[in-house]
């Protein structure tokens, strides 16, 4: 029997009170793909950056081919022939694709020879994989599914053995995605190692070999592709029995409440973002918006919630809102009925390093009830926040908590109750499950769903293809800062969307990936 | 304005703007590491103290020098380690640090001299002494270049040509080798060095400890160079230009020459000229000495489009929370 | 998760900072010849020993309070207002101008006019660096630094011209009238019968105290407070909470110039009574020591400032009894600033991880 | 006991300050006599400093500059019992002795020995701060240069507007060269511890240099014309010794070329530099001066000078 690639016991690792990774135990069989699965902070991230050599374990050892093996740090790693392809890409963005290769394994003290050698030998690399870079195109100019296949060239450029993948999928259209499972294949084929780690039971299902499930720092078990099912891969992430589909009942379209029409945004770049985004929301409905991520998603929720200008007509109500001046701020808007939970909790959503009560009052901090004269009335806030957090069973229930000592899930959850108790008219949602894990998932989507049962529009964001189509009552895709279509999710399918985010409206006929990739680099430079 | 005139004003804009060159380049490394440093004045301070005072103490301005760059690499460090090694703010560390050698050099020079905050004037071997280049006479005859090179160009102390060399020599380290790569990706993305598997804290440490030596020229350029000796608060300054000069030179080596050549022509002019007449209204003299400070802020304000800072740049690298 | 009890966070780490402070001072004290223990004493004696020495403590720690006042407001938006020297040179033009406008029949009402002048002024040297800022995005660090020499340019301009006394050679105006002399902390204490020596601590001290909690209630209980705790922790989240960057920071900036230029209200008519060059004393920048050592909060930033007018006190007597120059106050300024400021990890990252591990040896924190 | 309050710049200026200290020194060296002595730290301190000087008993208190007027003016009736002593500056209170110099005969005299030593015709000035004081110090020199030749061109520069003018060696060099790429070949330095840039630019250029206040010639002998003396000393050793002896005359006393109080610099040092003829032509000047005969513009009378634009 062949020694397993890899093999970690009793792993360790905390972030000062927060203990990552607990006394974990794995087994990778060369040749394998291998899948880890676990609910946000789980700590799969950081198990495979002790492997990387990114953070030291506290405890535990490594055994690589057999061997055991001292990783001190990332050159360490490499040595042993393992690659790792981070969740956050680590490019430097205005390097050259061939600098980025270079960095950290130059050959001697002057670059040209460096360069010289690497040109060739991506060139190889890239026919051999199909990875098909422009090795002077610089980083910032590429997209996302560009990036990536930088990220897995450098470390076939490092000459891996062992390859990591984290997240890799969460960026890139279906196509794409298959695009990279095919080379995954290859891989494994050639008798490379992979562990891909994913949030997608479909995806794991489909490509994965063998499958480790992590829980709260612990690995909680192991099993054959073969023998399990998504249903049970989600309940031993979870520890209970989860829903994954949405339940609701058909939507009752009322009259429209927001009227978006020939909607544009130019950024500081003089890049137009949004290009004539025209749609409508209606009482009683949940519109999805579907995208690779930088298509003008974001922009869109921006403007409508007067964190950007922009040029065109918005009607709420029948009454149109300022888009430039003055009157177009986030403030004038909340005071117009329009609710926002917005992509990013962290930097948008919630002050971190507030109180939850004060949190609470976040955005609404004019508001009558809130203020006493001159000043404001925290005893009142107070106690509306506690309300809150009972309702929405936020824990620990304790608004003198700062917000950033909550978990993610409790932390949106914050988010969530502040913006729908105020039931606005209309509900914008940006990435409302991004780093949730699946039971408080669940409950968001049951809030939202609740909202709009109370005839209040819902604007929906979402990368995640999934959530959308089992969200929405109708679909829109954008790509390039245009809605390419609009879909009922039940006559629609993944393929189809797939397409449309890749900006192909022909969605008949068959399309090659290279087709895609031509599509989505047209918009990749534009993309921040 | 004669032409005589203007080859004594760009005669004077080199000397005045070798330690705004020395500076920059200093900060140019520091920034392009990630590490900002408003500090460079206090450097170059420290610098200018030590160097005239060991240049006074033993006769000899190379000792000196010595002595100047060795202190300024100290201060570097103690800003690295503020900045790197314990996550400071490195604003505040900067700022600190400006302090520390203002009242330390006037301490100092108190104690070892007592001559209130001076260091006794240096002579003879003791300052920089300027040097010919080859061929200065014999081309001074020729019609306009000749004058530009034989009075503009030669006839300065051995630091100007250090500086006026260090900007090809770090146009080629940053742009020509392993280090420099290394060094503009830590600037902008030092989790990409890190997991390349090369040490973050190292690489910026090496860039501050260049800083420090660079800096020390500058002000070992000033007090022994420029200058005969150290006086209180001699570089007025000059780091915070220094600093505006890299903004505008957008952290290159070629355009922060023309940017420090820039500022040094304004103090050239502003020395020559106590009022500007600009036909329309006369400049008085308080706000001609204003100049380049004012042209700073109107350099920041307007002129630079938008400079792009190294992008990790004024964060520590915090890999672990 | 709190990492660290908050006393710890507002008292023990200071405190540890401020005595490393001291300690290394110490050393350069010893370093340059005198004796450490023996220059501690003069100071202490020199600062808090008489009521001379509390008269000129107090008078320095008002300066400071204003200057600290300015910075920490300044840094509860992010934004680091180094130009409170220049921001104090220019509040000292408008009181002064204020001052000698009109012969003030009592000071009662010549001060709030010198209040409004000094604010007014103050701010606006203040407004272009932050309209900056917000607008095209230069460095506020930088744009306040160049506006420090641009405001002594200005004054020097004013003074050598049009505000000099004709016939006088100083570059100064000429004397404030009577009746827009504050009445200093001896006169006021001779009504009650308590003697207290000839010092220029005046009825701006009070002024001071009443800022501090204006400055407190202001970020603590106000909407434009919240707006600004929350514009300095996200810019962002401030304009997805439709708070304005460009009106904040230039309302912060503002504010904390006023703050600055009201410290002529002590220096100027409290104390040197006519408007001089160099009238500021270096207060714009103990101002950023000040407001570090408090921790931006308008009691730290009182309790600092009264440290800082010992210091100040306390160097100046140093300077008169041993042959340690002033400029060891500077050092020490250096040395607080350094320690509380940037190399606070040094002591806050050991005491987190010995906090952690007790705390986890009685709680045990899981991962989730 | 006398007290002596030294100013910004600090004793070893090698000028102003230095003078009145060595005034302090010979005075303690003569009398064996002892006095407290502080250096000022800024602008804003003055008041603090002078206060501490009375408190502490010192009697007189010797301050010295033109900058201390208005401090003292404030001060000196808070302290009755206590006799003050001003450079520089009249200061109109019972308790204060005022001293004051007539810079601009001084200057006169090696403004016109300047023009002679000119070869290029054209001769210059370096300020300290730009304040009516150092004009009249430039507006001096230059009288006496045109009176010594009417074709001369004086080219005058100040340092700077702020104190730091007096501190600022570097500028004082870089003027120094402007100007001698001007043209200037005498250059006469009035500018504090600016001054001793200006007159090692003089040195390394090779053109000569007059100095101020203190007697400079020794700091580069052979490039140093001659000095513009102040006996800033002699105001000090005679406000102490008169305040020991129980004398001292407060109000306004005047020291000019007569008294001895300005006068030029004469040494082995620049001897070689000095012509015979420049020689007689100022000691006529000074008998003109003496008598009367012979007024030189003071520019603080009417803010203006005849043969100089600022
Ligand atoms: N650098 C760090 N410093 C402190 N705590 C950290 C750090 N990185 C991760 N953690 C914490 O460790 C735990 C595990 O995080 P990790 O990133 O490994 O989770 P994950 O399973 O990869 O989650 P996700 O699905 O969101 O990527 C989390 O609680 C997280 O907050
Ligand atoms: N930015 C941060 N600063 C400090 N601590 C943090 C930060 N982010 C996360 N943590 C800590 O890490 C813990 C886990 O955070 P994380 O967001 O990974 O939770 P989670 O596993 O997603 O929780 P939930 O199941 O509620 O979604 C939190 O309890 C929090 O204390
Ligand atoms: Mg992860
Ligand atoms: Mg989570």
């Amino acid at each position: 029997m062949t020694a397993p690639a890899i093999e970690l016991k009793g792993i360790s690792k905390s972030f000062g009170p927060v203990h990552a990774n607990k006394d974990i135990d794995l087994r990778v069989m060369p040749g394998t793909i291998h899948g880890i699965i676990g609910e946000n902070g789980a700590g799969k991230s950081t198990l495979m950056s002790i492997l990387y050599g990114f953070y030291k374990a506290d405890r535990g050892q490594i055994y690589i081919r057999g061997d055991k093996t001292e990783i001190a740090d990332s050159q360490a790693a490499i040595r042993a022939g393992i690659g790792m392809v981070f969740q956050h890409f680590k490019l430097v963005q205005n390097f050259t694709v061939l600098e980025n290769i270079v960095l950290g394994a130059e050959e001697g003290a002057f670059l040209r020879q460096s360069l010289a050698r690497a040109r060739t030998l991506l060139k190889e690399l890239s026919e051999e994989y199909e990875l098909h870079v422009d090795p002077d195109a610089k980083i910032e100019d590429l997209g996302v599914g560009m990036q990536q296949r930088v990220e897995i060239l450098k470390a076939l450029y490092r000459r891996a053995e062992i390859l990591i993948l984290d997240e890799p999928t969460g960026v890139l259209t279906p196509s794409e995605a298959d695009h990279l499972f095919r080379i995954l294949e290859g891989l494994k084929r050639e008798g490379k190692t992979v562990i891909l780690i994913t949030h997608k039971l479909r995806e794991i299902m489909e490509v994965t070999d063998t499958i480790s499930v992590m829980r709260r720092g612990e690995m909680t078990a192991t099993v054959n592709t073969a023998d399990t099912s998504p249903e049970e891969l989600a309940e031993l992430m979870v520890g209970r029995k989860v829903l994954l589909r949405v339940d609701k009942t058909p939507s009752k379209p009322g009259e429209v409440v927001a009227d978006v029409k020939n909607l544009r945004v130019v950024d500081s770049d003089k890049v137009e973002r949004l290009r004539g985004i025209s749609l409508q929301v209606r009482r009683g409905e949940i519109l999805g918006i579907a995208g690779v991520a930088g298509n003008g998603q974001s922009e869109l929720l921006q403007v409508l919630g007067g964190m950007q200008d922009a040029t065109g007509e918005v009607r709420i109500n029948g009454e149109p809102i300022d888009l430039t001046g003055t009157k177009s701020d986030a403030r004038t808007r909340r005071a117009r009925g329009i609710g926002h939970v917005p992509e990013d909790r962290h930097h948008e959503g919630l002050i971190l390093n507030f109180h939850a009560w004060e949190n609470v009052a976040f955005g609404y901090h004019h508001a009558p009830e809130y203020n006493s004269g001159p000043l404001m009335d925290n005893r009142a806030i107070r106690q509306d926040a506690e309300a809150k957090i009972a309702k929405f069973d936020v824990r620990p229930a304790n608004c003198w908590l700062e917000a950033k000592s909550f978990s993610g899930g409790n932390q949106q959850k914050i988010v969530i109750a502040r913006e729908l108790e105020r039931e606005p008219d209309l509900l914008l949602v940006g990435q409302p499950t991004r780093g949730v894990d699946i039971g408080a998932i669940e409950f968001i989507h049951e809030q939202i769903v609740a909202l709009r049962d109370q005839g209040k529009a819902v604007l929906l964001v979402s990368v995640e293809l999934d959530e959308i189509m089992s969200l929405s009552d109708r679909i829109a895709v954008m790509f390039d800062g245009r809605i390419m279509g609009e879909r009922l999710p039940s006559e629609t399918n993944e393929r189809e969307l797939g397409l449309l985010m890749a900006g192909i409206t022909d969605t008949d006929r068959e399309h090659s990936v290279a087709e895609i990739e031509a599509n989505l680099a047209h918009v990749a430079g534009k993309v921040v | 304005m004669s032409y005589a005139d203007i080859i004594q004003i760009l005669d004077s804009s080199i000397r005045l703007g070798t330690p705004l060159l020395l500076a920059c380049l200093a900060g140019l490394y520091s920034e392009r590491s990630g590490v900002f440093d408003i500090g460079l004045e206090g450097k170059m301070l420290v610098a200018a103290f030590f160097s005239a005072a060991v240049a006074a103490i033993t006769g000899s301005v190379w000792i000196g020098l010595l002595a100047g760059v060795a202190a300024s690499v100290v201060f570097a460090m103690i800003h690295g380690l503020a900045s790197i090694t314990f996550r400071g703010d490195q604003l505040i560390s900067g700022v600190a640090i400006n302090f520390l050698a203002a009242g330390m050099t006037v301490l100092i020079a108190q104690d070892w001299f007592s001559q209130g905050s001076r260091t006794p004037s240096l002579s003879g071997d003791a300052r920089f002494s300027s040097i010919d280049l080859p061929f200065a006479d014999a081309l001074s005859g020729v019609p306009i270049l000749g004058p530009l090179y034989s009075e503009a160009l030669s006839g300065h102390t051995i630091l100007v040509y250090v500086a006026l060399l260090a900007v090809p020599a770090t146009w080629y380290v940053l742009f020509r080798t392993r280090f420099g790569l290394r060094l503009r990706a830590v600037g902008e993305n030092p989790g990409a060095v890190d997991t390349a598997g090369i040490s973050v804290t190292r690489l910026r440490y090496s860039a501050v400890l260049i800083c420090g030596i660079l800096c020390g020229l500058a002000g070992a350029y000033l007090s022994t160079g420029l200058a005969a000796g150290f006086t209180k608060d001699m570089t007025a300054g000059r780091g915070f230009i220094a600093l505006a000069a890299l903004i505008f030179a957008k952290w290159r080596p070629w355009y922060a020459l023309f940017a420090c050549l820039l500022f040094g022509l304004l103090q050239a002019i502003s020395n020559r000229y106590s009022t500007l007449d600009l036909g329309i209204f006369e400049i008085p003299n308080a706000f001609v000495l204003a100049l380049p400070y004012i042209l700073t802020v109107v350099i920041l304000a307007g002129f630079v489009g938008r400079a792009i800072p190294p992008r990790a740049g004024g964060e520590p690298y915090v890999k672990e929370r | 998760m709190d990492k660290l009890p908050k006393w710890v966070d507002v008292a023990l780490i200071p405190l540890i900072n401020l005595a490393l402070a001291l300690i290394v001072s110490g050393f350069v004290v010893a370093l340059i010849g005198e004796d450490p223990f023996n220059a501690l004493s003069v100071m202490v004696r020199g600062a808090v020993g008489s009521t001379y020495g509390w008269g000129y403590t107090l008078f320095y720690a008002t300066n400071f309070i204003f200057t600290g006042l300015a910075v920490a407001i300044a840094f509860h938006a992010r934004l680091f207002n180094i130009g409170g020297e220049g921001q104090a040179q220019l509040g000292a033009l408008g009181v002064a101008l204020v001052c000698l406008a009109l012969p003030w029949p009592h000071w009662i009402i010549a001060l709030p006019f010198a209040i409004l002048g000094g604010a007014l002024f103050g701010a606006a040297w203040a407004a272009i660096p932050a309209y900056l800022q917000a607008k095209r995005g230069s460095h506020i660090v930088i744009t306040t630094i160049m506006f420090n020499f641009i405001a002594s340019a200005l004054l020097v301009y004013l003074l050598v011209g049009i505000l000099k006394v004709p016939g006088s050679m100083a570059p100064e105006t000429a004397r404030f009238p009577e009746g827009a002399h504050l009445p200093s902390a001896r006169d006021v204490l001779a009504v009650i019968g308590i003697p207290f020596a000839r010092t220029p601590l005046n009825v701006a001290f009070l002024v001071a105290l009443v800022c501090a909690w204006g400055v407190w209630m202001l970020l603590w209980r106000s909407r434009l407070g919240y707006e600004i705790r929350a514009f300095g922790q996200s810019e962002p989240a401030a304009r997805y909470a439709g708070i304005s960057p460009l009106k904040i920071t230039m309302i912060t900036m503002l504010i904390s110039g006023a703050l600055a230029g009201l410290m002529a209200i002590n220096a100027v008519m409290g104390e040197q009574q006519r408007l001089i060059q160099d009238n500021v004393l270096g207060a714009g920048f103990v101002g950023i020591a000040v407001a570090l050592m408090g921790r931006s909060h308008p009691v730290g930033v009182l309790l600092a400032a009264i440290l800082f007018g010992a210091l100040y006190q306390g160097g100046a007597e140093l300077e008169f009894e041993t042959s340690v120059p002033r400029e060891m106050v500077v050092v020490i300024q250096a040395l607080v600033i350094l320690f509380t400021g940037a190399l606070d990890g040094m002591i806050r990252r050991p005491l987190e991880s010995l906090f952690a591990r007790r705390k986890r040896s009685t709680s045990g924190v899981p991962a989730e | 006991e006398p007290g002596l309050i030294i100013d910004l710049g600090g004793k070893f200026d090698k000028s102003f300050n230095e003078s009145a200290y060595n005034g302090a020194q010979r005075w303690v060296e003569e009398t064996g006599g002892k006095y407290l002595e502080t250096e000022l730290a800024s602008e804003a301190q003055r008041e603090q400093t002078m206060r501490r000087m009375a408190e502490r008993g010192a009697n007189p208190v010797v301050v010295l500059g033109f900058a201390n007027a208005s401090t003292l003016e404030k001060v000196a009736p808070d302290y009755p019992e206590t006799n003050f002593v001003i450079v520089d500056m009249v200061v109109d209170q019972p308790n204060v002795q005022s001293v004051v110099f007539s810079e601009h005969e001084g200057s006169y005299l090696v403004g016109m020995m300047a023009a002679m030593a000119s070869e290029s015709n054209t001769v210059s000035f370096v300020g300290g701060m730009d304040v009516p004081l150092i004009r009249k110090f430039a507006c001096g020199y230059a009288e006496g240069a045109k009176a010594a030749n009417p074709d001369v061109t004086v080219i005058a520069n100040m340092t700077g507007t702020t104190p730091a003018a007096w501190n600022d060696p570097v500028k004082g060099g870089e003027l120094t060269r402007s100007q001698i790429s001007q043209g200037a070949d005498v250059v006469f330095a009035a500018a504090g511890g600016t001054g001793v840039g200006v007159l090692q630019t003089a040195a390394d250029e090779e053109i000569l240099s007059i100095g101020v206040d203190s007697n400079q010639n020794y700091l580069h002998p052979g490039s140093v014309l001659t000095s513009m003396v102040k006996r800033v000393d002699n105001a000090v050793y005679d406000a102490f010794q008169a305040a020991a002896d129980g004398n001292l005359q407060t109000g306004v006393v005047v020291k000019n070329l007569e008294s001895e109080g300005v006068g030029v610099a004469m040494d082995e040092h620049n001897a070689d530099l000095v012509t015979d003829e420049m020689k007689a032509a100022i000691d006529e000047a000074m008998m003109k001066i003496q008598s009367g005969e012979l007024v030189v513009h003071d520019y603080t009378t009417d803010d203006s000078c005849p043969s100089l634009t600022f």
